[in-house]
């Protein structure tokens, strides 16, 4: 623990120290040391808690009515805590570079300290184990990550993007007051302990449930509460969407598996509806993602997809527990939190490139991109590995925790009763897998392959190595976890079963359900020497042919130009049309171009609408306030009346 | 996990049938339509002769052009490693290899429509396009087949699905694992883009699917190409005829001789459907895939049905 | 040493205004007034020494209710003090001598409304008040302050008057009790059960009634916008921090009582009714809204319907009740005092005119941005915990629907605050940055809200033990309870 | 013959009121509140029973606040402010009447409906009729001295509520009272004072400037 609060407190020095210290390169180190020294001190202590099966924790006594503040380490706390040491140490060099290069490089100070507080309030909030403390922190999440995203408030784009961030985290903030209020009524103070022993005999549990769900749901962002997610993370500077989809909406989900973990077994309609919620905003998700053209709009839809897909695990742990399959229960969450823990990696990966990329090239607008491949090729391998690693297939870490889930499914089949129902999610998941596919096809290959579509993008040259480094660290991770994830199979099967409520937790047998992981390790590794082997054939083939170079081949047209290449709009038309209007784009057939505009159906087509009529409700009651004195001493006049009407009939 | 020695010799057949099969398809389909047509064999000379000749590289292109044949041949070898081609387990075999399979492919797509948008050309373009929107609804189709049958067998792995508990659960659940051989045929027709989906011998590239897309492959890098797809279509046809023989108590040389009957069976079946139906319009593809993935769905609702 | 001071309170202060208007220098008048600020606030820190008893039979004494109110009037007064100080160095009010007198007799009024035991008293205290901030708000003699200033005027005087008709009802409500005092509160709250129900009832509605029109309860809040926004900021910070605290204290007097008699079935509709209706007319006039100022007199409307809810709900919403009471007083003073600076810089307080205040200003406007997150309840400032009980207590009290009302409206409020702040810090100035832009802060401007500012965050990490006693009696005495 | 003379007086009040609503000339207003100004501070003095000095001393001050600095000082502020001499109903004259009976109706029938606590069975009634005829001034004249005049009639409405207390609120407090509306009135009658200067007419009306658009 004392490890931890070292750590926890190096990074708030990261946030203190460096403003206070004279310019240049010393408050830059400053900065960069105590970061990366907090991470990993915060990091090594969640490895050691969640190796040695431990719960620690340290309690202070505070006169709130919230009762005592607990703060603590268990394996749910662990596994969340070291993706976001992880992350922050990383995306923290990156951003840190990234600012400076930018359009203010003389807030980098600023923004290098507000992030920091953002990297410890999120600490504090998976490791809070009280009700007020975990509240504060929250907040402070909240707040510091709503600076960091109007960072540019230059444009009037950053600024509504901000104020629909700030307005959905307030909501979900409120959300969350009326639900532990809700919860602490019967608890003897409001430890996350008390409540876990005043669950079972709460009234009205599944309110309690609801409000967990929706509250935390806000943050999660999953369909129809993603409304303020691509807005906010294209908004904000990249790396700072990469934490953001990282871990900062993660800790949405850190709240769902919380709430089970502290109330036990659900009923089965929650697990249902996580279940279905899951498949639908993954599927949306990714559909929406393949109309993008902004790239970090387009990687944010894509966190949508795969907060769905992990909610698909949280709803086969939530049905195991509900149905009475422990062993189900263990899996799923297990393969949720893997699932996470990858996305977190490779989806900083993504954005860190797609950052590097608009650094360079200054635009989001993939249609104006191209042939970048040639010219940053570090960025591109970067990038082409996140994308391997995001759209699930071996040999990389992705594909491990979508086979997970896709396991969890199957033995979901092969129970008896409604349970097996679960295996519909399966179908639903390929075809999200070849969604995303699709539009990773599209991003890597119209931002990166052929041809350069603008000029500025035709003297892009590649970034430096503090912008290289944290993505080649990212990257490394995904192709560990992918290569050998059965290092990994008892720390997840340990928070699989913590959250299960398994009392055998901490021993080794809770793995038996998740098993060795061998499996995907060997074909992973033989996919890895097959592709060597292959490579190896194709070179002794090629060694002594003769390989001449030619322009493309343009089936009869003489002169290609980089205009003729195929756009992403158009790449995407056919999936986008197939599925009509769910698919939210408007699509521009012009003479000689053909442009299709996303729209977003829920931020867009509901609530901008609904906000709309909220006020002109309100202007309809100005009148009541047109400045006449007489008008207001008549509501005097009628306010006494009315009261005295009570008074009559009171009695 | 020993690899019993039947299941190497087993895919070493596939690996050899595999070109075998293109040309039974378009030998039946020539004699069919009245044509003498190329030998059974030409398939085979065609890689040997690509094999042999040098390769032209378009300028635009980068790694990702040359890396991508080697990637597809090698996932789809993978793919074929964790089916039980002799009928009883597969070499690679674990929990939840059915997504092992799907995904291997997937991967192996990836690369090979990176490749495509490599080379800049947007007739290129225009068939990485077709091929991602085709290949994601059959893997919708490929996934419920695969339930129905891990809700009939109650396992997860192919080597259960396609080994001994499928011959176990052939009594009860014919009709419902009928309908999934037919919907992955169907399925299949599509993956390896024959008609009616597509035309291989088709000349006119705005109607192509997955030629247009290797249009700038030449060479070795071509033959990869030429060769993966084979055996992609061999690997499901293998599926497919367990599906209908379980072999799973057979004796092991009668096993193997049946698959390889079963793979030039399918190339004929193959070939009498190109015979006979025509070629789809590109928008009437998705309600064949439709379709045909509803099978799929049929089956699997079939078998929660009657099954507790 | 209670006893001797409590006195002293109100007469220092009006003496003050007497000196202060003799003193022709200003800087003079400057002087006093802020020392006595100190001075006053002095006095309030050592009486928290020991938890208040009020003697029996005495009119000016204090007990924890009084001690709380007490406590925000001297806090908001003291940074108000040394706000003005600074303000009227740069710019002299017309009638400036009135100006300091007028502040002092506030003062002075403020602390009897606090201390007085006695209800009668209390009113005289209260229409004091009203009386010595008129001047205030008319400091800038032009048209619209004198349309402001002449209704409020109007509608605080029949407000009171009819709080007045309250107190004398309640007197008859004595009549059955001869061994009484008359309206002598610890008389009234220790033998209530012998006062007359239908007069006292008759008198809680007028009280309401009065006292809510000069607390701003909708439909009564009519004067607030207007008044707020014409007068000077640090004047707005006076209204809206002390002035609707003092009133409420006379609804929480009378709702002492009431709930001494047994009649609280009888007053917490009433109480739930009014709070619903002031947040819907103030989440109503919020949004949209295109006046900084005339939005926090809004948001004071939403708070001063916060307010009444939890004493309506009672059980711990009374507790929430009596510390947002407190927190609620001490943010309104800091934000008007820092949007005052932001309306000094930008010369107008229309919000469309008023951009890119970040620049100009950032440590004002790095304050406005806390006093926006703290207003709208956002831990970690002490709002938080007070709205946090109000909603818990409705919950508890289950009233689930209002719960889900009040979080509805908050957010809408806080929908239309959140949008003109972040226009105000981050929209682009209109000009390129003007000759204001590099101009450094007076410090005492920024000083005095960050002080109240520093006390609300404060509250919301750690409640002293002394004032969570107090805050537990005085929520005893209102029929709540702490959680 | 106390008794009947309270009668007569609070009679008298009733008229008054009566008279205000009733008048158009701004003079006869406020000598009418003038009046009425008098007989309350007679009438305290009446219905409190005890003569004791501060009795005298609170009947002295109120009839000297009430009947003759307010009224002066509103004469003052019209003479002044050149005010035009007539009242500007928004509600016709007959109307006002109408209401006022309404209002006299009411007061009974609450006063009748109430516990019998209080001693003198007429005051009630009378008060609550000065009272609510004071709003009724204040809702339903147009000029800002008008809405002056109001208030003091509603003032003395609760003022006479007051004396009507089964027990004295002390004289202290009353004097606090009395000294609270002189100063409330006194201010006002200066606000109306500069809105004559600033505003053309001094009609309340058009200060509607401040209003939510």
């Amino acid at each position: 623990m004392t490890l931890f609060l070292v750590g926890f407190g190096l990074v708030v020095a990261a946030a203190i120290v460096p403003p206070v210290l004279p310019h240049g390169a010393a408050r830059r180190s400053a900065f960069g040391a105590l970061l990366v020294a907090g991470c990993g001190l915060t990091a090594a202590a969640a490895v050691v808690a969640l190796a040695g099966a431990r719960v620690i924790q340290l309690t202070w006594r505070s006169y709130l009515p919230g009762g005592d503040a607990v703060i603590g380490i268990d394996p749910l706390s662990a596994v969340f805590a070291i993706a976001v040491a992880v992350l922050g140490a990383t995306n923290g060099i990156f951003g840190d570079a990234d600012v400076r290069s930018g359009a203010h490089p003389e807030r980098s100070t600023e923004a290098n300290a507000l992030y920091a507080v953002l990297v410890a309030s999120l600490l504090l909030v998976v490791t809070a184990q009280s009700v007020v403390l975990f509240l504060t922190a929250w907040e402070l999440m909240a707040i510091s990550s709503f600076l960091l995203v109007i960072f540019d408030h230059g444009q009037a784009d950053v600024r509504r993007a901000g104020w629909i961030y700030v307005v959905a985290t307030h909501v979900s903030t409120l959300l969350l007051f009326a639900m532990f209020a809700l919860w602490s009524g019967t608890a003897r103070d409001m430890t996350f302990a008390s409540l876990a022993d005043a669950w079972a005999g709460m009234p009205n549990r599944s309110v309690i449930l609801l409000l967990g769900l929706v509250a935390f749901g806000v943050k999660a962002g999953y369909v129809p509460l993603h409304f303020w997610l691509p807005p906010a993370h294209s908004a904000s500077p990249s790396h700072v969407s990469a934490l953001m989809s990282g871990v900062v909406i993660k800790t949405g989900i850190y709240g769902i598996l919380r709430v089970l973990t502290l109330s036990g077994a659900p009923p089965a309609w929650f697990g249902w509806t996580v279940l279905v919620l899951g498949g639908i905003s993954a599927l949306l998700g990714v559909l929406w993602a393949l109309a993008q053209h902004d790239v970090k709009r387009l990687l944010a839809y894509h966190s949508v997809e795969n907060i769905g897909i992990i909610m698909l695990g949280i709803g086969i742990g939530a049905l195991g527990g509900a149905y009475g399959y422990p062993a189900l229960a263990i899996l799923g969450y297990g393969a949720a939190v893997l699932h996470m823990v990858n996305h977190a990696l490779f989806k900083s990966l993504l954005f860190m490139a797609a950052g590097a990329v608009y650094r360079r090239t200054h635009t989001r607008n993939i249609e104006e991109l191209g042939g970048l491949a040639r010219r940053m090729p570090w960025t591109f391998l970067m990038f082409f590995i996140g994308a391997v690693a995001i759209i699930g297939v071996p040999p990389l870490n992705g594909f491990v925790s979508e086979w997970l889930i896709y396991v969890g499914l199957y033995d979901a089949a092969r129970t008896v009763g409604a349970m097996r129902l679960a295996i519909f999610a399966a179908p639903v998941l390929a075809l999200v897998g070849g969604l995303a596919l699709a539009c990773f096809a599209k991003v890597t290959g119209v931002v990166f392959l052929g041809t350069a579509r603008s000029a500025r993008v035709a003297e892009s040259s590649e970034v430096g190595s503090s912008y290289l480094i944290p993505q080649g660290v990212l990257a490394a991770a995904c192709f560990a976890i992918g290569l050998l994830p059965a290092l990994l199979a008892t720390a997840i099967a340990r928070v699989g079963a913590f959250v299960a409520g398994d009392p055998a937790w901490g021993s080794g047998g809770a793995g038996a359900s998740i098993g060795t992981l061998r499996g995907p390790m060997l074909f992973a590794i033989a996919l890895t020497a097959a592709i060597a082997v292959a490579a190896l054939l194709r070179f002794a083939l090629m060694r002594r042919r003769s390989i001449r170079r030619a322009p493309t081949w343009g089936c009869g047209y003489p002169e290609p130009t980089p205009r003729m290449q195929y756009t992403a709009s158009s790449f995407a038309s056919p999936l986008v049309s197939m599925f009509g209007a769910v698919s939210g784009v408007y699509e521009h057939r012009g003479a000689t171009i053909f442009h299709s505009e996303p729209r977003d159906i829920v931020l867009d087509g509901v609530l901008v609408r609904a906000w709309a009529r909220v006020e002109a409700a309100a202007l309809r009651l100005r009148p009541i306030q047109q400045g006449r004195l007489h008008l207001y001493l008549v509501y005097v006049v009628a306010a006494v009346l009315s009261c005295l009407v009570y008074f009559v009939v009171a009695r | 996990m020993r690899p019993a020695a039947s299941a190497w010799i087993a895919l070493a057949i596939v690996l050899v049938v595999a070109p075998g099969v293109l040309g039974v398809a378009s030998r039946t389909r020539a004699l069919l339509t009245r044509r003498r047509g190329a030998p059974v064999l030409q398939s085979y000379y065609d890689l040997l002769k690509l094999l042999r000749r040098g390769s032209v590289l378009s300028d635009t292109t980068s790694r990702v052009f040359r890396a991508a044949p080697v990637c597809l041949v090698a996932s789809t070898l993978l793919a074929g490693a964790v089916i039980p081609l002799d009928g009883r387990a597969a070499l690679i075999r674990f929990p939840g290899d059915v997504v092992a399979l799907v995904y291997a492919l997937a991967f192996g797509r990836f690369l090979l429509v990176l490749a495509a948008l490599d080379t800049g050309s947007s007739f290129e373009g225009m068939g990485a396009s077709r091929e991602v929107t085709v290949a994601s609804i059959v893997e919708l189709g490929l996934f419920l087949s695969f339930g129905t049958l891990a809700a009939l067998t109650k396992t997860s792995s192919l080597s259960g699905m396609l080994g001994a508990p499928l011959a176990a659960a052939w009594p009860t659940g014919s009709p419902a694992i009928l309908m999934t051989a037919v919907g992955l045929f169907a399925l299949m027709l599509a993956e390896c883009t024959r008609v009616p989906v597509d035309d291989p011998a088709t000349h006119l590239e705005l109607t192509m699917i997955h030629e247009v897309m290797i249009l700038d492959h030449s060479g070795p890098d071509l033959a990869l190409i030429l060769y993966s797809s084979a055996l992609e279509l061999s690997i499901i046809a293998a599926i497919i005829v367990t599906l209908l023989a379980p072999r799973g108590d057979m004796p092991v040389a009668v096993s193997l001789a049946v698959l390889a009957a079963g793979l030039l069976a399918t190339g004929v079946a193959i070939g009498i459907v190109e015979a006979t139906v025509a070629r789809l319009r590109l928008p009437k593809i998705p309600l064949y895939l439709a379709s045909a993935a509803s099978l799929g769905l049929f089956s699997l609702v079939l078998v929660l049905w009657s099954s507790p | 040493m209670s006893g001797v001071t409590e006195p002293l309170l109100v007469a220092v202060p009006i003496a003050g205004a007497v000196l202060a208007y003799a003193i022709r220098a200003s800087s003079w008048r400057s002087a006093v007034l802020v020392t006595i600020a100190v001075f006053h606030s002095a006095i309030v820190v050592l009486l928290w020494r020991q938890s208040p008893a009020p003697i029996d039979g005495r009119w000016i004494d204090l007990d924890d209710l009084g001690l709380i109110v007490l406590s925000v009037a001297s806090a908001v007064f003291l940074s108000v003090a040394v706000y003005a100080a600074a303000y009227l160095r740069s710019n002299t009010p017309r009638g400036g001598r009135v100006f300091v007198s007028c502040l002092l007799v506030f003062l002075g009024t403020t602390s009897l409304v606090a201390l007085s035991q006695q209800l009668a008293l209390l009113w005289v205290g209260l229409e004091g008040t009203t009386l010595s901030l008129a001047p205030l708000i008319y400091s800038r003699h032009d048209r619209p302050s004198l349309e402001a200033v002449w209704k409020y005027l109007v509608l605080s005087s029949v407000g009171i008057a009819l709080a007045l008709l309250a107190v004398f009802l309640l007197a008859d409500a004595q009549a059955a009790d001869a061994g009484a005092r008359t309206l002598l509160l610890t008389d009234l709250t220790s033998r209530a059960t012998l006062l007359d129900p239908w007069w006292l009832r008759a008198a809680y509605i007028f009280a309401l009634v009065g006292f809510g029109t000069k607390m701003g309860l909708a439909p009564l809040h009519t004067w607030k916008p207007d008044a707020y926004g014409e007068a000077p900021s640090l004047v707005g910070g006076l209204l809206a921090g002390t002035l609707t605290t003092c009133a409420f204290l006379g609804v929480a007097r009378f709702t002492q009582i009431a709930t001494a008699a047994g009649l609280d079935q009888f007053v917490r509709p009433l109480l739930i009714a009014a709070g619903v209706l002031s947040l819907v007319i103030a989440a109503a006039f919020i949004i949209g809204q295109s006046d900084v100022k005339r939005m926090l007199a809004y948001s004071s409307v939403e708070h001063m319907g916060l307010l009444v809810l939890g004493l309506g709900v009672g059980g711990v919403g009374a507790y929430g009740s009596v510390l947002h009471m407190l927190n609620n007083g001490l943010v309104k003073g800091a934000l008007f005092l820092a949007v005052g600076n932001l309306v000094l810089a930008a010369g107008t307080a229309v919000a469309a005119d008023m951009r890119g205040m970040r620049m100009v200003r950032p440590a004002t406007a790095l304050l406005v941005l806390a006093g926006l997150f703290a207003i709208s309840g956002s831990p970690p400032f002490g709002l938080f915990v007070s709205e946090f009980a109000i909603i818990d207590g409705t919950l508890q009290q289950n009233h689930p629907w209002i719960a889900i009302i009040t979080i509805g409206l908050l957010t809408l409020i806080f929908v239309g605050l959140a949008r003109m702040i972040i226009a105000i810090l981050y929209a682009p100035r209109p000009e390129p940055l003007d000759a204001s832009a590099p101009e450094r802060e007076r410090p005492p401007f920024v000083i005095a809200p960050a002080f109240l500012m520093a006390i609300v965050l404060l509250l919301g990490i750690y409640i002293p033990p002394s004032l969570q006693a107090a805050l537990a009696r005085a929520a005893a005495t209102l029929g709540g309870h702490s959680p | 013959m106390m008794q009947s003379a309270t009668h007569l007086l609070l009679l008298l009040v009733v008229l008054t009121d009566f008279a205000v609503l009733g008048t158009s000339r701004l003079s006869a207003c406020i000598r009418w509140i003038a009046f009425q100004g008098a007989v309350l501070g007679v009438l305290s003095l009446l219905v409190g029973g005890d003569l004791a000095w501060n009795a005298w001393l609170l009947a002295a001050g109120t009839i000297i606040v009430k009947a003759i600095l307010l009224p002066a000082f509103l004469r003052w502020a019209i003479r002044e402010a050149s005010i035009r001499r007539d009242v500007e109903p928004l509600v016709g004259y007959l109307a006002s009447m109408l209401l006022g009976g309404a209002a006299l109706g009411v007061s009974f029938g609450v006063a009748v409906s109430m516990p019998a606590t209080v001693r003198n069975a007429l005051l009630v009634p009378v008060a609550l009729v000065t009272l609510i005829i004071g709003l009724i001034v204040l809702m339903t004249r147009v000029k800002a001295i008008t809405q002056v005049i109001g208030y003091l009639m509603l003032e003395n409405g609760v003022y006479l509520f007051g004396i009507t207390l089964a027990r004295r609120v002390p004289y202290l407090i009353e004097a606090g009272v009395l000294l609270d509306v002189f100063v409330g009135v006194f201010i006002m009658g200066i606000v109306v004072f500069h809105i004559n200067r600033e505003f053309d007419s001094i009609s309340a009306a058009n200060l509607s400037t401040l209003r939510e658009s």
